[in-house]
Formats: C-alpha cells, structure tokens, sequence
C-alpha cells in the first residue's frame, strides 16, 4: 500500500510531499481528470518534518514542497532532480522577481519552482497600540511588556534579533549570534507567549497587542478584525519562498512536470491562492487581483517592503547546533 | 492452569516486543551511542546532565509530579464519594470519565487555551460576575492544568477501580471497631486501593514525563520540558543523536524510579478495569 | 452523612464541568458561524453539512475508526495472551516482560514514532499496515495493564470446577477465565481505542502516503485554523457514543431477560 | 434481671421495597447472652447490623442504656462486631488487626502489644502476630476475627456465627471459651447462629426468627421444650409434629390413637398440633407400650440410633434411642404425657410462614429407606 | 462388599516441603459412602483433589476401575466435585451452571431442560433457573453447587464439606437426600465433614484423618464404640479419656477406682487409655453406683443436659443425661463394663499428634462455671 508500490502500474502515480492546508484540494482531483495521473497527496506541517520523512526512504515521494533553505539542503545534498522549467506552458507566469528570490537557493533556477512566498513581520492591533509601528523596536523597548507574542521557532527569532541588530539572517559569525542571543534573553520577560501557530487567533481575540507572523497570517487575522495592522519592520526581515523540487527517487518526470505545469496554469494558482491567501508569485494571479487585495501589503508586499529583507538558507551544521544550544539556554530560562 | 503451559501464551507478545518494542529500541540507543557523524560516544546519553537539560529535567519531573499528585487528589475523593453513592451501575460512570478522552486531544487543549486564556471565556464569564480575572495561561500552572486535565481519566480510572473493589465488610468492621470516615479513609482505603494509585501512576507520571504539546499551547512556549528538548533535536534542530541519547537516559531513569517504587504495587490487587 | 452527599454531589458536579467545559466550548464551536475559532460569527449548521461533503474528513474518520478498532482488537487479542503468559512465569520474568512491556509507554512518542519509521522502512512500504503496527505497539502495555489485576483476582476454583465438570483445559480457559478476566480486557480495548484515536505523532511518523486520521488532519490545520467541520465531526461523534452509552446501560437485563429464557 | 442495656423498639426495614424486619422489637438486658436463631435470610444479619449502626432502620427505634443510638455512626456505639466473613484487614498483619481499634483509642504501644498476646492467647493463636490474615486457613481468620473484636472489651458483642467454619472439636472449644469471656469480661452477648445446639448450650435467652419476625423468645429450655408455634417446635431440634384432635383437656387423639397428655384448655374436639421429641418416643421389644410398630429404617448417630416407626395406626415416628431395633422389627410404642406437646394450629399467617420453612428443607419425614 | 472402584495406593503428597500426605491407602467400594473426617488442615481436601485430579500425588497411584488414573486429566475421570468454597462460575445464571458439563457432553437442550429443573428440584431451588450466583444466600449457593455435581450423574461424587453452611434443618433435609440420591442413582460417595455427627449419620465407611494420615477405617459404630487410639476416641463424639493402669484382664483401675471392664490382653498393671463415652455414664440420685461424685457445671444441650461431674476419686467425668441435676448435688455414679473402652496408650508419634490437636482446641474439660 506504500506510494511506490501502487498496483495500479498501468496508472500514472505521483507521490506529492506539501505543507498541510497549502493547496485545494479540488485542484488535486481537477489534475488527475485532466491528465488521468493518480495524486498520492502527503502533508506535513515543517521542513524539517518533511525532510525527516522523505530522508527516511518510507515513502518514495515524486515532488515536495518545502522552504527555501530545506530546498537548498535538497539541492545541496542531491536529492532533486533538475527540470526543465522552460519547456513548460506556464512557468512563465511565474515573476522573474521569484526565480531570482528564488537563486539564493537554486543558483542556476534549474530545481525549484516557487509557489508562495511572503515575509515575516508583525501583526498589531492599531486600537491599542500607540501610533504606527514601523520598527522591531517595540519587541526590545519593554514598552509592551506581556503584551507580545514571539514566533516559537527558533530560526524565525534568531532573525528577528539579528535583523533588528542590523546583522545578516544568514550569519556564522559566532559573536553576533550570541549578540541576538543575549537581547532575546533580555526580552523573554516582555513576551506573553511563544507561539507558532496560534499567534494569529491570539492577537485577533486580543490577548495581546503585537505578535510575530507571517505575511499570509496576517491577511487571514484581518479577515476576523479590521483593526489589525501588519507591517514589515523597517530593520528588514526575512524573506520566505516556498518552492517545489523534484525528487531524485522520482520516476516519471513528464508527469512531474505536468503536475508543476499544472500548478503554475492561472486558474490553479488562483485557485490555491484563494485557499490559504498567502502571496504568490504567479504574475497572472496578481494582475486578476481585486485592487483593494493587491494593496494589501499582507499579500503582495511591495518592493520597498522587501528591500532590506533576506532569504533564510543557513545550513551550517556548526550553526544550526548554537542556535539550538543558545535557543534552549533562552527556553529553559 | 498449567503453568508451564500457559507461559506459551507469551510467545506471540515476545515475538512482537522483540520485534516491535526491542528492535527500534536498539536503533534508537544505537543512535545514542554514536555522535553525527556516527562515532562512537557517550555523550549523548550524558547529555541529560548538562545545566539546560538539567533544567528541563527538573522541570518537567516537577511539572509531571505536581501534576500526578493533583489527580491523585482530584481523583480519590471522586472514587470515594461514587462508592458511597447509590448508583447502581458503576461502569457507566467509567465511560463517563473516558468519553471527554474520544475528543480530540489537540482540540481539547486548544479549547482548553479559549477557556483560560486572558481574554477567554472563562474571565469572560467572571468580568459579568465582577469577579477578578485569572491570569494562569502561559504559566507552569496552565501547564499543569492542561495536564491534570489531560490524564486525570487515566488515574480515575484505576483508582476508582481499586476502591470500587474494597468489600464493604471490611470498611464496615474498621467502623465497628472504631474508625470515623476520616480514619477509614487513611487506615483501610488508602491502602487498599494502593495498587489502582500505581496503575494510575504510571498512566500518569510517565507520558506527562514527554509531554510537550501541552506546554506548547498552554504554557506559550515560555517553559521548556524535556519532551520540548527531545521533539525539538528531533524535528528542528535535526540532531537525532542528542534526542536518542536524551530520551533513552529519560527513559532508564524514569524505569529504574518505577522499579524502585513499584516494587510491592504489583503483587497488591491494582484494579485497572470495568 | 446527608451533608457530606450534598458535598459528593457539588464535588462529582464540578469534576464533570471540569472535564466537560471544553468539550461545551468545542459543541459551542461547531455552530460557529465564523471559521476562526475566537470569534462569534452567529450560529450555523454549515459546517455540519460541510462535513459530510469532505471527502478527506470522512477518509480520515474511516482511516481512524478502523484504525483504532484493529489496532485495539489485536492489541487486546496478543495483550490477553501476552498477559495470561506472563501472569504464569517466574518473578524473575514477570519482571522482565513487565519491564519491555513499559518501555513504549515511557518512551517520549516521537522517539517511538522515528525509532519505529526507520526500523519499518526496512522492510516494510510505509501505509496503513505500518501505522496498525506501530498503534498496536503502543496500545499493548494497556492492555497489559489493564488485565494483569484482573488475572491476579482470578478465581482459579471456578476454573478447577469447570475441569471436574468435564472441561478441557483449553474449554475451560474460554468459559470461566475469559469471562472473569473479560472487564479487564474490555477497559485495556477502550483505553486503547481512545490512545489510538488520540496519537498523532506516532502515526505521522510511521504513516503512508495519503493515509490520514483525524489527528494527522486536525494537527495539518492548526496552522490555518481548525477547520469548524472538525468540531462538528467531534461534537458528532460525541453525541454518537453518548448515545451508544445510554443505550448499553439501559436496564438491558431486564429487556433481555426474556430472550435468555426462549434460547435456553 | 440485671438491667436493661438494649431496647430494640418496634423496628421495621426492607430493602429494595422487600420487607427484611417487621415490627421487631427485643431487650437485651446486662451481661445477657442472647442468641438469635433462624433459617437463611431471616433477617438475623439485619438486625444485628442496626445494633452495631451499619444500617439504620426504616422504623423504630434502637436504646442503648436508655439512650437513643438509631442514628449514631458505628464508631460512636460501644458495640463491637465479629463478622459473618470475618472481614479482616488484609493488608495488615494480625497483630496490627487486632491492635486497630486499640490505636484508635489511643492506647499506649505497650499496653496494645500485652493485649494482642493476651487476646491472641484467648484465641488459641499465640505467636500469630506477624502473620497475614490471607495465610491463614478459614478458621483462625475466625479466630482472629473474634479477638479483633474482644481485645476492645466492649459492653456489648455482636457475633454474627462466628463459629461456623471451625470443627466441632474447636467449636465446642470455644463455645466455652466465648462463655467464659463473657463471663470474665461482663459483656453481653448477641450471638447469631442456625446451630440450634449451639444456641441452646450457650445462650441465656434464645430469640427465634423467622421471615423477619420473632416467633418466641425465651430460655433455651422454654424454646426447647415449650415452643409456642409449630415452626419453633420444628426448627429447634427435630420433632414429630403430628396432627392431632383434643379430645378434652389432658387427652389427645392421635391418628385415632388416646394418649394422656398434660395439657388443658383447647377445648373439646379441636384439631390441634402436637409435638414429640424424638428422644421422647420410648420403645420396646415387649409387644407392651401404647401402641405398637414396625422399625421402618435405621441410622447410626453415634449417641444415639434415629429410627423411623411407624405406629400400626399408621403414623411415622422419628425416635432416637440408645438401643438397636433392626429395621423390620416389632416395637412397643409409648410416649410419656408429660412429653407430649399440645400446641393451637397455627393462624393463616404462621401457616404461610411454616410452609415456606418446610419447603425449602427436603422434610425427613418423606424419607423411605 | 462390592467390587473396588477406587484405590488409593501408597499416596503422598507435600506442599512446599512440607509433607500434607504420608503413605494414604485406602479401598473405596462401588456404591459406597465413605466419608473423610478430621481436623481443619489433616489432608481431606488434598486427597479428595487427589481424587479428582487436580492435583497430582508425589507418590503412589490412584486405581480407578482397574486402571490407573493418578495422571489423567480431571476432565477425564468419571468423577465429579462439590467444592468446599462452592465455585459457582459467577458469571453463569444458575442454570447455565448446571447445564456446564451437560452441554460438554452434548445432550440436547430439552434434556439439558429436564435435567436442570429435575437436579433443582432436588435441592429445593426449583425456579431459580435464571438467578445469577452472586444474588443467592450461601446456603442455598451450596445447593447449587451440589445440583451442577449430580446432575452429571458421575460414577463418583466428592463432596468437600457440602452442608457446612446450611442451618441444621436444611442440613438434615440434605443429608437425607444425598443419601436417597446415592441409593437411587447408585453413585458412590466420598464425603468430606469436619461434623462428627454428619459423618456417623450418612457414611458406610468412616476415614478418619490426622496430619495426613489415617487414624483409622470402619463402620460409624466401629469407629465410635470401638475408638483404635486416643485420637479417634477424643475427635468422634465427645469423650471422657482417663489414664488408667490395666489391673488384669477385664479389671481396670482409674483413680484408685477398679471398674469392672470386657477387654483382655492388656497385661497386668499396664498403663492404658480409658474412654468412656458421657452417655456411658450413669448417674442416680439414690447414692448407690460404683463411686460418688458431684455435679459441678450443668449445660442445657437440648436432647440432653451436659454435665460435669466431679467423683470423689477426683475425676472429672463429662456426663449426658437425659435428667436434670442441679450443680452441687450428690450423685452415684457408675458405668456398664460394656461402655468402658480400653486402648493402649499412644506410641510417642501418636501423643504427639493428639497432643498437637489438644492445643488448638480449649479444652472443655477446664471450663469452670
Ligand atoms: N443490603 C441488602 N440489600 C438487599 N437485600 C438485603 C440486603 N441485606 C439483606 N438483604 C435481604 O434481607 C434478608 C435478610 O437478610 P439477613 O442477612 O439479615 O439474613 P440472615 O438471617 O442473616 O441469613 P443468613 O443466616 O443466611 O446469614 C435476605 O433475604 C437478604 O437477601
Ligand atoms: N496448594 C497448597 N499449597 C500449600 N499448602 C497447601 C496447599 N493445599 C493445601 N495445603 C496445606 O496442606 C494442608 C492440608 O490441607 P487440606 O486443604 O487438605 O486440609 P483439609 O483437611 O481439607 O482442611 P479443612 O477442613 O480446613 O478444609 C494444610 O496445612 C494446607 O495449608
Ligand atoms: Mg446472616
Ligand atoms: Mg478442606
């Protein structure tokens, strides 16, 4: 019963690795009448979980979809396959913009397709806060002591901190990671709770005022309250992308293919869009955007927004272990 | 019954721990044994002194015997009290405990963090009462509260099993010879229904030892557990090696404390049944 | 005494608020109107009939059901025998079993679930089979648990009188030891169907592609909030047992007496 | 009499709408040994549980030493209870059973220890002390169950039968035993018991129930001798009970049989009942007596042989005789009138009552060998 | 005698080292009632275990109908047990207990029908089909017990103290039945009582044991009147038993008092036990007999009062007698040479033994009123 094992030979089979909740479903079944290729649709909730099951040799997964330094590990560690993104109808749809965001981790755009991206920023009730936020400051000053949430992820809070100290996410310099180290110590005290994915409800039931939270989050939290403001600090921040890869254990590269074709078609991608409202980087999806939407810098962060933010592709195993090290001393504080 | 005999019985429960309990116990201590790039070590397994560890270490036994006590506490008088009481059919006040558990867990804690949270339901309520508001999410009390909520059903269970199974005779003759409701209590429940506290122990202690979605959710991710250690070198940090050398020196702990304190327990009738 | 019933009462009262009060707050949710789970938007159904349109809810209530009833059946079947074994061994191995029977239960369930996940892609296509193995694995010390009192309260005369009366040993076992012992394995099935409804973690690890329970589906969601199907999923499921409650413990052997007598 | 200790006053209980005690109503009098006696499930565990508290009655009243206990707790009453099945602790040994109720009291360690060895003595069970209850055999759990009980020197004891698992050897050994205590330690006794001879050796008054009801209380020679119902006459030791006509005061016909007899005032021509004790039908080989049989079956007693006669007028006699008549063999029957026991045919009520007690034994009398 | 159904050969039998059973023979015969009898932990219920193959003998055989069956498995022996503590299968309504080894024979369920309303009728439980174990009275759960053995109609039936807990009428009423159900279903008996009487009512043969051996094998009125040793005399019935020094055949001295006797072959001025059995010793008012003596306790026993009579000789005789004597009156006592029953004193295993069962039980003998 396992993926690759599939009796029905005669049947093309894609085993396809996602983020949960990151695609209608309808879409899936939309595919495989179209094109009579069978989807085996698996889902995970981090790229670490995803990475730890695909490495585990269970399930022979075709395509996964994971984040950009987990898609640069794949790369790096040749476990994707390289496609031909240029045969493709719609590959085009996708902005040059992504596929160059996108070359921090594949350099020569050869294995991953973008599919969302987005940023990482703060999430704030403009009732009780006072005046715009426009800095990480408000996290550090106390001002609004147990009244922030943090993001419960390690990379995610090291960034916040090496951001806001003006270093890069992607440092190894030992110094200042223990520079960012010591000023989340500092602010643990502040922080009502570290949370991962419940940030969002939290600062829409108004238990706290400001929270850490990812572009698409936001524009969800707005939905249930219009008095919640997202902005994306001006110290810079991190610059998320999520993009499919095709695995080497993959068989059947035209379906592959097919299936990524399939993703980028305008119908596809504005149909997962409209799923989760995270920002995509199919061009044709924005341009059909209602204006009010396109505006919202919680789904299509401008330029200016990004300027100063970074794609996250540390993998420095010498890294990873102090930033484990410094993030547990922080937790167990 | 024949004793040699019925020994064979055990077989086919042999043959699936040997394959299903031992054999990914030894990849896992092998994995304990070995650093990342696979070398032999120690490391690992000692890795459970170091001053963070320890930290975690003390603080989840803390959290874990806080809360193992207060469904001691909870659920003893609630066993008491449904012996003396008429109801016939004792066994559906068992379902009646174990049905909140078909609920899913991670919904139960999360509708859990609605009732306590600062803005929940439950200050909601108390606002309108003019009461004051309690302030108890994202605290090692929330934790526990989570907790106890979580596994009171499992030291229920078998505690209300064992006291359920006292003879009357006997608590009537401690009477008789003297004994008010107190002193019956301490004197002939108590230990009597020792063995049903172990089970419930057990059920208890142990799983809230690794527990980490709880302090995730109710405790804001401010405390660290050792289960939150283990989960995160597995599926974060990705150092497999440290959280196999981590949980097998839990787990040795955590048998050698119930060999130590379970001695005894078996052989006293612990009723952990309908 | 009539004092100390009032005080049973309110306290027996207040361990069932205690126990329920979420289980209210998840009903009260699956007639939310709004999707997020902390804002009141109306009362609906929707979500009711949302549910039994969803298609991957409804797999994943098989997925779980069927799941949780195999895992417990055979985990009761090899629990029941596994325990009566070693009931019967020397103090020396009634130690040793009882010490391997512990060990998933004190192993944090991600190191199970991994332990598990790299042992079995050794020789086994991860899928539902895997994840029934690995349920049955961790719902076993339940089991155990749960029958070795009642196999030390046995009443080994009863069995004796069966074997004078003619019984084989192996009749006797089925018809005197079995029924005895017959609650214990009862509550070690219920305990495991509810661990096994309950698990996410091991089940993620050791699952397949395209199988998912309940848990794999509701943890996938957290992230973008608990679909409200879920909770009324949850709220009927909960009705469903209730139901099933009330129906067990209907005076049944009053209902029942008479077709005992036509069948004698 | 000494003074009146306990009142039990018009008491009524049932369970689950089932009527246990109807109306029952006893005094128990100072340093007394009363003994309640009955069939199974007549109600005597009952009332001994509303003497020791552990169930209240649904009427009525209990006085003990002129004050009203109906609803004080167990623990407050100064009673103390030999169980039926010896609830001991199990998880204590049999010196901290014993030392129970004396701990509670707070007596010294020192003075519990000397009284653990002395009751242990009274019990036959010396160097016990650190043994477990479930190690020993049915008997000594009795056994200590009785000194659990003594060792607090109540005023009164409640002993729910609790010689029934011992032999006859250790139970006569402590039927004197039990006689001496009450003796030496001046506490009244009530006793339970369904072994007649037991209740007529040891009691000074024996209560007979019946279906909740006293049917006679009196000193065992009265309910021995003198019982006021066919039920008492039939329960209490094995009888002939015989329909029989007054013919006038101090004659009974008896299957058309005259035989003199004591009693007066039945008036003429009743139907009455009339009980012989088997050891009162007095055989012989002589062809004399009052009427004459045939031996119809044999059964060795050891004190005695128990004989079924039946009388040529067509009546079965149970006779217990030290002499041997072989079974077909002719006997001379005759009966003292003094022996013969004149009772009223019972009132519906009793009727019912007896019925049922004989039905559920297999009567002897039906007995063909 | 009828053919040998059962042969106990040689058999012993230790529990955790310590021996249980020494060197056990014994014949029972087709049809026979043999009744075990002995004190509380002598070895009764590991012979009958024995019997019925629960528990295998470390040495020796038991011979079933000529074949040896000392490792047959219970479920193969034609043999079926009433167990001492009952063992109702507490799950099972009362007929389906009864019906347990029927359905494994495979009757039919009509006769399986008749068989339980029939067996139930002959406890005195008709209607009680469908009551579930735990709802009835220990009594009538024993019946039960007695009903599931009988109605396999197996060619032997053990039964471990079957009426212990049945009140003396039920018991009587029982013991009359087995013993009707005996003879009309031709079963053999092996009956285990600790109640002396029980066993000289019912048995053919008596077996008395002690520390897991046989005292001895007989007829009721062997084992009563003819006691082989001190045990057998002080465990059957109550007996007085005198130290006396054989003068010569059919002469013997106790106290300073010669007693004519009718035993010979003790040797001259040889020590020897006496044994006179209370009913043996007759007391009269006119101040003649052998010796004189005074009434020191007397105890109401129903058929008989009990006394203790105190001769001037300084013996301390256990007198039943159908009379009256109030304590402190002067009586003559004397015994029929027939009545004294003279055995040789214990060989120093024997002492030991009795010796042993003496401790356990008070002794009536030191009772003082
Ligand atoms: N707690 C109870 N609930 C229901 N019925 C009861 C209860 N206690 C006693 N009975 C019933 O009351 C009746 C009298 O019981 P009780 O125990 O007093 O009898 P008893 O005279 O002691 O009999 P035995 O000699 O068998 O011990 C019985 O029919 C019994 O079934
Ligand atoms: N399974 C056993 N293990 C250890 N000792 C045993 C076992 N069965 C019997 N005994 C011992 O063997 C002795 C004889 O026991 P048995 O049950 O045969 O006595 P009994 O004559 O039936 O006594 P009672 O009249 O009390 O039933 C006792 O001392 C008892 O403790
Ligand atoms: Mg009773
Ligand atoms: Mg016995």
């Amino acid at each position: 019963t396992g993926g690759s094992t599939a009796s029905e030979s005669a049947h093309e089979t894609l085993t396809v690795f996602n983020y949960s909740e990151y695609l209608d479903p309808e879409m899936l079944e939309l595919f495989t009448e179209e094109t009579g290729i069978e989807i085996k649709y698996e889902e995970a909730t981090t790229p670490e979980e995803i990475y730890t099951k695909y490495i585990s040799g269970g399930i022979d997964y075709d395509l996964i979809c994971t984040s950009d330094y987990m898609v640069k590990r794949l790369i790096d560690e040749g476990e994707a396959q390289p496609v031909d993104f240029s045969s493709m109808e719609y590959s085009s749809n996708i902005g040059q913009k992504f596929w160059d965001i996108s070359k921090s981790v594949d350099p020569d755009n050869a294995y991953a397709l973008p599919y969302f991206w987005g940023t990482l920023g703060l999430l704030y009730d403009t009732t009780k806060v006072k005046g715009d936020i426009d800095s990480w400051d408000v996290l550090f000053n106390g001002e609004y002591a147990q009244d922030i949430i943090m993001q419960d992820s390690m990379r995610d809070a090291f960034m916040i901190a090496l951001k806001y100290l003006g270093y890069s996410i992607n440092t190894t310099n030992e110094n200042e990671i223990r520079e960012a180290a010591d000023l989340l110590m500092k602010q643990k005290k502040d922080v009502q709770a570290y949370l991962v994915d419940e940030v969002r409800d939290e600062i829409v039931a108004g238990n706290a005022s400001i929270g850490v939270i990812y572009s698409g989050e936001a524009y969800l939290g707005n939905q249930y309250n219009s008095d919640l403001a997202y902005v994306i600090p001006k110290e810079g921040s991190e610059l998320w992308i999520d993009e499919w890869v095709v695995t080497k254990k993959c068989k059947n590269m035209d379906a592959a293919e097919k299936f990524l074709d399939f993703l980028c078609r305008e119908d596809v991608a504005t149909a997962n869009f409209e799923y989760i409202y995270y920002s995509t980087p199919n061009e044709a999806v924005v341009a059909a955007m209602d204006e009010e939407l396109k505006e919202n810098p919680a789904v299509v962060p401008t330029d200016e927004s990004i300027a100063n933010c970074e794609v996250c592709t540390q993998n420095d195993p010498a890294t990873i272990e102090l930033y484990n090290e410094l993030w547990k001393e922080l937790k167990a504080q | 019954m024949n004793r040699s005999r019925t020994r064979l019985l055990a077989i086919p429960y042999i043959i699936w721990i040997a394959g299903f309990t031992v054999i990914p116990l030894i990849f896992i201590i092998a994995k304990a044994m070995t650093d990342q790039g696979g070398a032999f070590t120690v490391g690992n397994l000692f890795a459970i002194f170091s001053p963070i560890h320890r930290k975690a270490l003390i603080m989840s036994l803390s959290l874990a015997a806080v809360s193992t006590v207060i469904c001691i506490l909870i659920a003893y008088p609630a066993a008491i009290i449904l012996r003396e009481s008429h109801i016939k059919k004792k066994s559906i006040i068992l379902f009646i405990l174990i049905l909140p558990m078909w609920m899913n867990f991670i919904l139960r804690i999360l509708a859990m963090q609605m009732l306590i949270s600062n803005n929940g339901i439950i200050n909601h309520i108390l606002e309108v009462l003019s009461l004051p508001q309690i302030k108890i999410i994202n605290t090692p009390q929330a934790i526990v509260l989570g907790m106890v909520y979580d596994y009171l059903p499992y030291m229920l269970l078998p505690v209300l099993n064992s006291i359920l199974s006292i003879p009357q005779d006997v608590i009537e003759a401690a009477q008789d010879l003297g004994s008010d409701r107190l002193h019956v209590i301490t004197h002939i429940i108590l230990p009597l229904s020792l063995g049903g506290v172990g089970s419930g122990i057990t059920m208890v202690f142990v799983p809230s030892m690794t527990e980490f979605v709880i302090a995730n959710i109710l405790g804001g991710g401010k405390i660290l557990l050792l289960g939150n250690i283990i989960e995160q070198e597995f599926t974060v940090s990705m150092n497999w090696n440290l959280g196999s050398g981590l949980s097998v020196s839990l787990m040795a702990f955590v048998l050698i404390t119930t060999l130590i304190f379970g001695r005894g327990n078996e052989e006293r009738a612990g009723g952990f049944s309908l | 005494m009539k004092k100390s019933r009032v005080f049973g009462r309110i306290y027996i009262a207040l361990l069932m608020i205690f126990l329920y009060a979420p289980i209210a707050v998840l009903v009260m949710l699956s007639f939310n109107d709004s999707r997020s789970r902390v804002v009141w938007g109306g009362f609906t159904l929707k979500w009711y009939v949302a549910l039994f349109r969803s298609h991957a809810i409804t797999e994943a209530l098989w997925t779980t059901f069927t799941l949780a009833v195999l895992s417990s059946i055979i985990a009761c079947a090899l629990g029941l025998l596994g325990a009566i074994g070693i009931f019967s061994m020397r103090r020396k191995n009634y130690r040793l079993m009882l010490f391997f029977t512990n060990i998933p239960l004190v192993n944090a369930d991600i190191v199970t679930g991994i332990a598990l996940l790299l042992w079995f892609v050794r020789f086994l296509p991860l899928g539902f089979t895997s994840v029934l193995l690995a349920h049955v694995t961790f719902n076993i010390p339940y089991v155990i648990l749960c029958i070795l009192p009642k196999l030390r309260d046995m009443d080994m005369q009863q069995y004796e009188a069966a074997l004078d009366l003619g019984a084989s040993g192996t009749y006797a076992f089925i018809r005197i030891l079995i029924p005895q012992i017959l609650p214990g394995v009862l509550s070690g099935f219920l305990m495991a169907l509810t661990l096994s409804m309950d698990d996410f973690v091991i089940t993620y690890f050791t699952k397949g592609a395209g199988v998912n329970t309940l848990s794999t589906l509701i943890y996938g969601e957290i992230r973008k909030g608990i679909k409200p199907e879920l909770y009324s999923l949850s709220t009927l499921l909960f009705l469903i047992v209730l139901i099933l409650l009330i129906l067990v413990n209907l005076p049944y052997d009053r209902l029942f007496s008479k077709n005992k007598l036509e069948t004698r | 009499m000494a003074k009146e200790l306990i009142r039990i006053d018009n008491i009524s209980k049932s369970f689950d709408g089932m009527s246990v005690l109807k109306n029952l109503t006893l005094s128990i009098h100072e340093n007394e040994f009363v003994t309640l006696l009955g069939p199974s499930g007549c109600g005597k565990t009952t009332t001994l549980r509303i003497l020791s508290g552990l169930e209240t009655p649904d009427e009525g009243r209990v006085i003990f030493d002129g004050e009203d206990i109906t609803h004080l707790p167990p623990n407050r009453r100064q009673l103390n209870t030999v169980f039926q099945r010896y609830a001991l602790f199990t998880h204590m040994s049999v010196a901290e059973n014993i030392a129970f109720g004396l701990k509670i009291k707070g007596l010294s360690a020192q003075t519990i220890k000397e009284k653990i060895t002395y009751s242990l003595k009274l019990v036959g069970l010396e160097g016990y002390e650190d043994r477990s209850p479930s190690s020993l055999s049915g008997g000594q759990q009795q056994r200590i169950a009785i000194a659990r009980a003594i060792v607090n020197e109540p005023k009164v004891l409640l002993l729910d039968e609790p010689l029934g698992a011992l032999d006859l050897k250790l139970r006569q050994g402590m039927q004197y035993e039990l006689i001496r205590l009450k003796k030496e330690l001046g506490i009244t006794f009530v006793y339970i018991t369904h072994d007649q001879e037991e209740a007529l050796t040891m009691s000074d008054t024996v209560v007979v129930m019946n279906q909740g009801k006293i049917q006679q209380i009196g000193t065992p020679e009265d309910i021995y001798n003198e019982p006021q119902n066919a039920f008492v006459a039939d329960f209490i030791g094995e009888s002939n009970l015989i329909d029989g006509i007054m013919v006038h005061d101090r004659l009974v016909n008896i299957g058309g049989l005259d035989m003199p007899c004591v009693d007066e005032g039945f008036g003429e021509n009743n139907p009455v009942d009339v009980v012989i004790r088997p050891e009162d039908v007095e055989l012989d080989n002589s062809g004399a007596g009052q009427t004459q049989g045939t031996v119809r079956s044999i059964v060795f007693k050891g004190v005695h042989w128990e004989m079924h006669v039946e009388s040529d007028t067509g009546i079965t006699f149970l006779v217990q005789s030290t002499e041997h008549h072989p079974v077909g063999s002719r006997v001379g029957i005759s009966v003292d009138p003094y022996n013969i026991q004149i009772m009223h045919k019972p009132s519906s009520e009793d009727a019912r009552v007896f019925d049922q007690s004989e039905a559920s034994a297999v009567p002897g009398e039906n007995y063909e060998p």
